[in-house]
C-alpha cells in the first residue's frame, strides 16, 4: 500500500466502492454502446460491402472480419483478467474480483466465436471442418484456460475465496499463455500444418485493413459494455444485503 | 541452514509418509502401465504403427498417471490439519511446499522412471530413443509434479476437486508434452534433440522458480 | 515484555459469511498473562474469529495488531500457535516423529520433547503411531506440540473436547503455568471454565453487531 | 452489386453468413442476459424487502 500515493489510493478506493461503481457504470454504458453500434456500422459495410474479394479465398475471406478480431479479444480479455487478478491480489480490491469473474464469460465467448467462425472459413478453404492449424489450436487450448476459470469459481461456494483462486489461476494461465502458443505455433510448422489466410497484416490493402481494425475496436466497446453490465449484475448479487442495494430497490420500485 | 532443515524434514516426513502407505503409492504406477497396454490393444499390434505412437503414448500415459496421482499431494495434510500447522511455520509456505512437491516427485515421478524402459520395450521404440526417453522424463516429470501443483492447490478445498484439477492442470501441460515427446520422436530417428532438452530445462528451471508462490497463495485460499 | 501493554489488539473486526453477518465492531485487547474466552452460540462465528486470528482468514473490516503492529509487519505468527478441530498429526506417524517434525518447521521452546509428552502424559506412547490413539490422546498431542515450540499465544479451538475429567484439568494448569510466564491464550468453549484465580476475559459473539 | 449477389457471397453464403449469424446470436445474449437477469434480481429484493417491512 505504501508505494502508491494516498491520493492514488484514495481515488481507486472511491472509484471502487461499490454504489459509486454502480452509478460510474450507469453513466458510462450508453456511450459505448453508441460508440460500438457506429464503429460496428463502419466495420460491416467496409468489411461486408466495400472491401474487394480476396484473390484467391473469394468471399469467404470476409469471415476474416469476426474471425480475427474475436481471436484477438480472447487474448486480450484473458491478459485484462490477470491484470484483474493481479489487483484483487495485491490490493484486495474487491472491484478488480468483480471485473475479472464478468470477463470470464464473454472471454469464453469470444474464444468460441473464433473457434467456430474460423472452423467455418476453414470448410471451404481445407474441405474439412478442423485442421490441426496453430491458431485453432491454440485458440481451443485458450478456451480450456477459461473454461478452467470458469469451473473453478463456481465450484468453490465462499465466493470471496473463490475469487482469490481464480485471480491465482488467470495470473498463472498468463505466463502460460505465451509459452502454449508457441510451442504449438513450433509443433504445427513441425508437423507442416496448414494456417488460415495469409495473414500478413502489411501485405492487407487499407480497404480491407480498415474495416477488421474498426470491428476490432468495436468489438472492444462491446466488451466495455457488457462487463460494466455483468459485473453491475455480480456487485449486486454479492452485496444483495447492503444499504444501498436497498436503496436501489426502493428507487426502482 | 534452518529453513534447509525444514525443507529436508518436510521431505523426509513425505517420503515416510508416502513409505507407510505404500499399498496406495504403486496405484499411479499400475495406471501408467495399464494405459500404455491399452493401445496395443486399441489401435492393433502392428509393430509399425505402436512404434510410431510410442513417444507420444507413452508421455500422454505419464501426464494421466501424474494427474492421478496429484491429488494426494496435499489432500491428507488438508485434512488432518497439518495444512494449517504450515501455514504457522516460522518458514514461508512456499519453500515448504516445494520440499511436498520434491517429495512427491521422488515418489511418483521417479517410478515412472524406472519403469518407462519396460514400456518402450512393449511398444517396440528404437533403442536409439531410450536415453533421451529417460532424459524428457528426468526434465518433465518434476515439471508434472510442480505445475499440478498449484492445480492441486486450487481444487483441495473441494469435495469432488478430481474433474476441475484436470480441467485446469491438462492445459498447462500440453508445452511440456509438445516438446518431450518430440525430442523422443527426433531421437527416434535419429535427430539431435539438444534444443528440446534445453527449453525442457528452461521450462523445468523456470518451473521450480515460479511455481511454489502460486501454489502457496491457493493454498492459503483453500485453507480459508 | 512490557506486562502492561497489550500484545494483542482487535480494532473493529467484522466478518461475514455467505452474506451473512457473523459479528461487526468487535474491540479487544489482550496483555500478557490474559486469557480470552470466546463464547456464543453455534455459528455465531466463533471459529471464523479464530481462523482470522490464525491468519486463515481476512477479516472484512478492522485490524489485528500485536504489538502496536499490523500482524502481517510483526513477528505475531513465529510467536502463537494454533490447535484446531483438526489434530495436525499424521496418523501413520509415531508421537515422536510428528513431535519432532512440529520443531523442525517452528523454533523450540521451553520444554524438550521428552518433558512435553511427560507433562500432557504420553509419556511411553514416542513410537505409537497416532492412529493408535485415542481421541484424548491425541489431542493432548497437539497440546504437547504447543509445549515443544517458540510462543507466547495460544489460540485453542474447542480444546476440551473429547477429554475425560483428568484431560480437562490437564490443560487448565497447562494454561495456568503459560498465563503465569506472561503467555497468552484465547480459546473458545462450551464448557464453562472452573478457572477462577485466572485473569480471564470473555467475549459473546452473539452480542458483537 | 445487387442485393442477391451480395447475400450469394460469391458462392461462400452458408460459410459467411452462418459466421456472421452465430456471432451475432452469441454476442445478443451476453449482452441482454446481465440486464434481465438484474432486471429479475432487483425484483426478487424489493419483494423480499417489502416482506420483511411488514
Amino acid at each position: 500500500m505504501s508505494i502508491i500515493p494516498a491520493a492514488v489510493s484514495r481515488f481507486f478506493h472511491r472509484t471502487a466502492s461499490s454504489p459509486h461503481f454502480y452509478a460510474l457504470a450507469d453513466r458510462f454504458i450508453p456511450w459505448l454502446l453508441v460508440i460500438f453500434l457506429v464503429l460496428l456500422g463502419f466495420g460491416l459495410y467496409g468489411g461486408l460491402y466495400q472491401a474487394p474479394a480476396d484473390y484467391q479465398q473469394g468471399e469467404s475471406y470476409r469471415i476474416i472480419y469476426i474471425h480475427v478480431p474475436a481471436a484477438w479479444m480472447s487474448l486480450f480479455i484473458y491478459v485484462l483478467m490477470a491484470i484483474m487478478g493481479a489487483i484483487a491480489l495485491i490490493w484486495h480490491m474487491k472491484l478488480a474480483e468483480v471485473m475479472l469473474i464478468s470477463s470470464a464469460p464473454i472471454g469464453a465467448a469470444f474464444t468460441f466465436i473464433a473457434l467456430v467462425t474460423g472452423s467455418l472459413w476453414g470448410k471451404p478453404m481445407w474441405g474439412t471442418w478442423w485442421v490441426w492449424d496453430a491458431r485453432l489450436t491454440s485458440e481451443l487450448i485458450l478456451l480450456f484456460l477459461y473454461l478452467g476459470i470458469i469451473s473453478l469459481y463456481g465450484a468453490i461456494e465462499d465466493k470471496r475465496s473463490a475469487a482469490r483462486a481464480v485471480s491465482i489461476l488467470a495470473l498463472v494461465g498468463v505466463v502460460n499463455i505465451p509459452i502454449i502458443h508457441y510451442s504449438v505455433q513450433w509443433w504445427n510448422t513441425l508437423h507442416q500444418g496448414p494456417t488460415v489466410g495469409k495473414m500478413g497484416k502489411s501485405s492487407m490493402h487499407p480497404s480491407m485493413l480498415v474495416p477488421l481494425l474498426e470491428m476490432a475496436m468495436a468489438f472492444k466497446f462491446y466488451y466495455g459494455v457488457v462487463v460494466l453490465q455483468t459485473a453491475k449484475l455480480e456487485l449486486l448479487k454479492r452485496e444483495s444485503t447492503a444499504q444501498w442495494v436497498k436503496n436501489l430497490t426502493e428507487t426502482s420500485e | 541452514m534452518s529453513l534447509t532443515s525444514a525443507f529436508l524434514a518436510i521431505v523426509r516426513r513425505d517420503l515416510l509418509l508416502a513409505f507407510r502407505r505404500r499399498a496406495e503409492m504403486a496405484n499411479p504406477l499400475f495406471f501408467f502401465v495399464l494405459v500404455v497396454t491399452l493401445f496395443p490393444l486399441a489401435v492393433g499390434a502392428q509393430p509399425n504403427l505402436l512404434q510410431t505412437m510410442a513417444p507420444g503414448v507413452i508421455w500422454v500415459s505419464a501426464l494421466l498417471a501424474a494427474l492421478l496421482s496429484l491429488d494426494g499431494m496435499f489432500r491428507s495434510d488438508f485434512e488432518d490439519g497439518s495444512l494449517e500447522q504450515m501455514l504457522l511455520s516460522r518458514h514461508s509456505l512456499s519453500i515448504l511446499v516445494l520440499g511436498k512437491i520434491f517429495a512427491h516427485w521422488l515418489v511418483t515421478g521417479v517410478p515412472l522412471m524406472l519403469i518407462a524402459p519396460l514400456l518402450a520395450l512393449f511398444l517396440g521404440l528404437q533403442d536409439t530413443a531410450m536415453s533421451t526417453l529417460w532424459l524428457t522424463l528426468l526434465l518433465g516429470t518434476p515439471m508434472l509434479s510442480l505445475i499440478g501443483a498449484i492445480g492441486v492447490a486450487l481444487t483441495v478445498g473441494l469435495r469432488r476437486g478430481g474433474m476441475i484439477l484436470s480441467l485446469l492442470v491438462l492445459p498447462l501441460y500440453i508445452p511440456l508434452l509438445i516438446f518431450a515427446s518430440n525430442a523422443v520422436e527426433r531421437a527416434a530417428s535419429g535427430l539431435p534433440v539438444t534444443a528440446q532438452l534445453n527449453i525442457l530445462l528452461a521450462m523445468l528451471s523456470l518451473a521450480v522458480v515460479l511455481t511454489p508462490w502460486p501454489t502457496a497463495a491457493a493454498l492459503k485460499m483453500s485453507v480459508n | 515484555m512490557d506486562l502492561s501493554r497489550p500484545a494483542l489488539t482487535a480494532k473493529n473486526l467484522s466478518c461475514s459469511r455467505d452474506e451473512r453477518l457473523l459479528f461487526s465492531g468487535l474491540n479487544f485487547e489482550l496483555l500478557p498473562g490474559q486469557l480470552l474466552l470466546l463464547e456464543g452460540s453455534n455459528g455465531s462465528g466463533k471459529t471464523s474469529l479464530l481462523r482470522i486470528l490464525c491468519g486463515f482468514r481476512d477479516a472484512d473490516e478492522g485490524e489485528l495488531l500485536w504489538r502496536g503492529e499490523a500482524i502481517g509487519d510483526s513477528d505475531y505468527f513465529s510467536e502463537m500457535a494454533y490447535v484446531g478441530h483438526a489434530d495436525g498429526s499424521k496418523r501413520e506417524l509415531s508421537v515422536a516423529e510428528n513431535l519432532r517434525f512440529a520443531l523442525a518447521i517452528n523454533s523450540p521452546g521451553h520444554y524438550s520433547i521428552d518433558q512435553a509428552l511427560q507433562k500432557v502424559r504420553l509419556s511411553g506412547f514416542d513410537d505409537n503411531p497416532v492412529q493408535t490413539l485415542s481421541a484424548g490422546q491425541k489431542r493432548r498431542l497437539s497440546l504437547a506440540r504447543l509445549l515443544i515450540t517458540h510462543n507466547h499465544l495460544w489460540i485453542l479451538d474447542e480444546p476440551f473436547t473429547s477429554l475425560d475429567k483428568g484431560g480437562v484439568e490437564l490443560i487448565e494448569n497447562l494454561m495456568i503455568d503459560h498465563t503465569k510466564q506472561g503467555g497468552m491464550v484465547i480459546l473458545t468453549s462450551h464448557q464453562d471454565l472452573s478457572l477462577q484465580h485466572l485473569d480471564l476475559q470473555r467475549i459473546h459473539l452473539d452480542t458483537c453487531h | 452489386m445487387t442485393l442477391e449477389e451480395f447475400l450469394y457471397m460469391g458462392g461462400y453464403a452458408f460459410y459467411v453468413w452462418t459466421s456472421y449469424g452465430l456471432t451475432t446470436v452469441i454476442l445478443l445474449y451476453y449482452i441482454l442476459a446481465p440486464v434481465v437477469q438484474r432486471k429479475q434480481l432487483l425484483r426478487q429484493l424489493a419483494l423480499k424487502q417489502k416482506r420483511g417491512q411488514r
